[in-house]
């Protein structure tokens, strides 16, 4: 095994403490927004498309690496205009939010 | 890669991981949280912008279509979508990263199929991917109504679930060792069938914590995927996969845990119970639901001290949440205090009354999780349960019941309960509810958004 | 800079969150022996001090790395010992206990 | 490095730095916290073995006789020393882990002075590694009482500090550019100086907080120690460190923190206020103290339904927690309720009390935090303060008192209170304490272990 794939162990065990410590203080009241959010953030998929798509050769890959960024961006774009809509109702300033019909 | 871009590319991906999770902590207080969300929207824009920049890459055009197209598409349908939709679109766009994780996997085993690592990663990245996707899809056929959201149960099908997945991962397998890139198209076919199987059986109700599960899995696949890409060209691309992927992951993975406690329920029960697919067993219940109409309602209200609210899904399908902020205005007016009771699984999604509450224009100051308000239900002068039923139901305190041990709201306890819903309809588990055939109890039958609108009537009229 | 040290950049923040957040749930009961075993953890230094002598060439390398490990030793062990002895009063099952005079 | 132990190798870091954190996350339950020690010191070994095992390394003899002198020092002293004597202990400890970290970096600019990344990250570690043992030293010898506690006020302290950290900074940074190892010598030295200077005019009693900063100095200087190592021979131990190395940063800061404001004070107060050198102005206090004899003493406490202790640094000095669990166990044979007010700040150590009071034997049931008892003092019978000052000081609740606005124990508001000291003596801060005038407090002079012991045998008697 790479000497890379030690470092990103590592990092996968303190990002996954770092999830779950900071995700068990969010209250109930928040729990839409943050499976939403959280949604949005597995959206950093799309990077990897980029490079699976920027990288590929042969039409097959293009093709499939294709996919892959539409989708990724689908859920990126979409996960963060959900959440930001949901947050919206819960600001304060604009009391009488609420996006969308 | 030269340089100065280089480090000004890393560095993007490190201040972008930064910012995620400073953002997923804003997510902890409703003052801070729209913060978090726009702050890690910015991050999540500069790591794509990084990477797009990156030195080596080529396609730029497809890329650019790619991003434009699907981008545009999920922003415009995030913008436009109903605020009830919302778990289902939750699901889609979770599948989408489902789906993407699973093709970047599989560009990955096409472009490196003699590096047995980074194949055997990407076959785990594309298993779960693949099923997250699959099951996403079918979450959302359930959840829009276009599928029944019925549990579908196969004969056999645990057995037969089983088989597929061990063959698609045995076509994998098989697939890398003999390095052929033709076995991993019975792969990915299988693994989608496997995510269709696994998810058809689950009712509709069941689908949030089911969704919350895939979640938590697309950020496991996307994670993998990241290990896949950090000894590649982009490493710092594949770190910072990792650590999203992961912190969605372990997230993900917590409140799926929490929903389903919340429900006093396994996660393989939700998942291969086929909950709701059985009937009720046990005796019927003594008494009968006695109706009130609407204005000796109002007038109880109106005369109440303290009015506790607590409302369930049929206020989200009835869409009377605005209805039942100006009931709360009025009754304010009148000197009344109105608290309402969110119990965590009401509805049909995690905390889905907050939003709803939230989307009229209620303070969250009002808003109670079930611990806080289940010892003032004594005081209450009146409670009025709107479109909720399971959540209130005291059967989970009987032993024997479907429901035994699901922590419910105290509504029972109150002096009088008002029951806003449209007939004698069980709720999603199916169980009869005692505290309709209480004396305490009286119901108002109709839509609640409808019965809300006259009961604010009749309050305004006297 | 090298790819190392951004990773590295990477695991250190998430070592920070990950250190803030699991501590700042820590009760004032325990705050003694938090601190005598977060000094025990900065004890890892042990492994730097090795590694810095055992790549030592030259003599004032070599005197320099031994006092690395001198002192590298003596934080581990008397941080470790330090903090099971206050622990060891903590605990339940052997309440008449306390180490030492 | 051979395939197979290269893997096993790496592996054990990794695990390590798992039960590390699974380790400190125990700590924050008493049930489960030496369990956690205990396992991370499993970790620990292993990841020190594993480092050992590494291939490539030579000096094997040196280290091993670095191992054992070193590491026998440090277990021996902390199995035999007071547990009194734990903050300097903790101090000197710290100060070795600085030391290392200085060391380790100078290793690394001797061997690395041609690159300049590595030279600039073990400028940072000395810096922050040779500050923290100079003045962990100065803390020790300090609380040690072999150099007076009170702050040692040099003229222009601030300029002259400042001047000497800035040339030591210089010295080093201009041997890494004209690469001559000659100009780290007097790097080094002035940073010595610069860590005595710093420390020097620092209060004995806010030495707690100064340990818990160098505390967390000497975690940030082994991550870039680690950050400088990353790239060499055994690149896992330089993430090792820079993993455990930031947690105790983060940890320690944090706790640094949580000390200050106990005191309602800032960390920049606390290390540049030379706090406790200057005298106290205001007016004499009103009235007198009046003490009580033993027997009264006993009986109001006796005869009392409810005791609160509250405990501070006169009884860690005069050791009577043993004979203060005596006093509860009569107390409570006779029907008593006690129960144990804790001042976050009280004695000398963040949490002192807890770990005295712990090693009597006295269940951390009835320890209760500031928060949690403050409401309680009002029912309270008799409130014994025994060699407490400060923290139970009102003073700090009037304006223009050098402790105003500290979260004091409202100790004052009991029906009776009972003071246990020596004398007349002031505490820490040397303020007049107002409580030993008002009329429903009563002294009972003499050392802490002896009055108690008084106590006990008078009950007993009756
Ligand atoms: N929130 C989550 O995350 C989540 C996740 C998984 C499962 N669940 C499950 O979902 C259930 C949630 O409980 P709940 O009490 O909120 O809902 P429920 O038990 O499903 O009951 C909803 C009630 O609303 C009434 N209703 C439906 N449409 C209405 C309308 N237009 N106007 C007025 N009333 C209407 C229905 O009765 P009528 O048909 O007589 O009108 C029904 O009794 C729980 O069993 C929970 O375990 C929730
Ligand atoms: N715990 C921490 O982490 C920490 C950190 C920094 C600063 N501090 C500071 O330390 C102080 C702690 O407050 P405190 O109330 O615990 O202690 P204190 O204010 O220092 O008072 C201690 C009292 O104990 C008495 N005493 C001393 N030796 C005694 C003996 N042998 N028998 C009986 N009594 C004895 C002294 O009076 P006599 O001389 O008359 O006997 C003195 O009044 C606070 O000012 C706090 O801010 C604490």
């Amino acid at each position: 095994m790479a000497a890379d794939l030690w470092t990103a162990l590592f990092i996968a065990i303190l990002a996954a403490f770092t999830g779950y410590e900071v995700i068990s203080r969010v209250p109930v009241l928040l729990h839409t927004p943050l499976m939403s959010g959280s949604n949005f953030i597995h959206g950093i998929v799309l990077v990897g498309a980029i490079v699976a798509l920027g990288f590929a050769t042969t039409p097959l890959e293009q093709a499939i690496g294709l996919v892959a960024v539409i989708m990724g961006a689908m859920n990126v774009t979409g996960g963060y205009a959900v959440t930001e809509r949901i947050l919206a109702m819960f600001d304060r300033s604009k009391r009488k939010g609420g996006g969308g019909p | 890669m030269t340089n100065v871009l280089g480090t000004v590319l890393d560095a993007v991906y490190v201040v972008a991981v930064l910012v995620f999770i400073l953002g997923l902590k804003a997510l902890s207080n409703p003052e801070t949280a729209r913060r978090g969300i726009v702050y890690a929207g910015v991050a999540m824009l500069a790591a794509v912008a990084a990477t797009f920049l990156s030195p080596g890459l080529s396609n730029f055009l497809l890329i650019a279509i790619g991003v434009m197209v699907g981008g545009g598409l999920g922003y415009y349908w995030a913008r436009v979508v109903k605020m009830t939709a919302m778990p289902q679109m939750v699901a889609v766009f979770n599948g989408m990263g489902g789906g993407s994780a699973a093709a970047i996997a599989a560009v990955e085993i096409l472009g490196g199929i003699g590096d047995r690592t980074i194949v055997a990663l990407s076959i785990a990245g594309a298993v779960i991917g693949s099923i997250s996707i699959a099951g996403s899809v079918i979450a959302f056929l359930k959840l829009q109504g276009w599928l029944p959201s019925k549990p579908i149960v196969l004969p056999a099908r645990q057995v037969v679930g089983s088989a597929v997945l061990v063959v698609a991962v045995g076509f994998g397998v098989f697939g890398a060792v003999v390095s052929q890139l033709v076995w991993f198209l019975p792969f990915f076919l299988l693994l989608l069938l496997y995510g269709v199987l696994l998810t058809l059986p689950i009712g509709g109700a069941d689908m949030p914590v089911v969704i919350s599960l895939f979640n938590a899995l697309t950020g496991i696949a996307v994670a993998l995927d990241g290990f896949a890409l950090v000894s590649g060209p982009l490493g710092d691309a594949g770190y910072a996969m990792v650590i999203a992927g992961t912190l969605v992951g372990a997230a993900g993975s917590l409140l799926t845990v929490l929903m389903a406690r919340a429900m006093n329920r396994s996660i393989g029960n939700v998942v291969f119970g086929a909950f709701g697919a059985v009937e009720e067993t046990g005796g019927p219940i003594q008494g009968s639901m006695r109706p009130m109409d609407i204005d000796d309602a109002a007038s109880l209200l109106e005369y109440a001290n303290l009015v506790i609210v607590a409302p369930g899904y049929g206020m989200a399908v009835a869409q009377a949440q605005q209805k039942v902020k100006e009931l709360t205005d009025v009754l304010e007016a009148r000197g009344v205090t109105v608290k309402f009771a969110i119990h965590p699984v009401a509805g049909r999604m995690p905390g889905h009354m907050n939003v709803l509450l939230a989307e009229a224009g209620i303070s969250y100051d009002k808003l109670f999780d079930r611990d806080e308000i289940n010892a003032e239900f004594p005081n209450a002068d009146v409670v009025l349960v709107i479109g909720a039923n399971d959540v209130v139901n005291p059967a989970a305190r009987r032993a024997g019941s479907p429901l035994q041990g699901m922590p419910i709201l105290d509504v029972d306890r109150a002096k009088n309960v008002l029951v806003v819903k449209r007939g004698q309809g069980k709720g999603f588990a199916g169980v009869e509810n005692d505290l309709f055939y209480a004396d305490n109890c009286h119901m108002l039958y109709g839509d609640a958004q409808a019965v809300a609108g006259k009961l604010v009537a009749a309050i305004k009229k006297s």
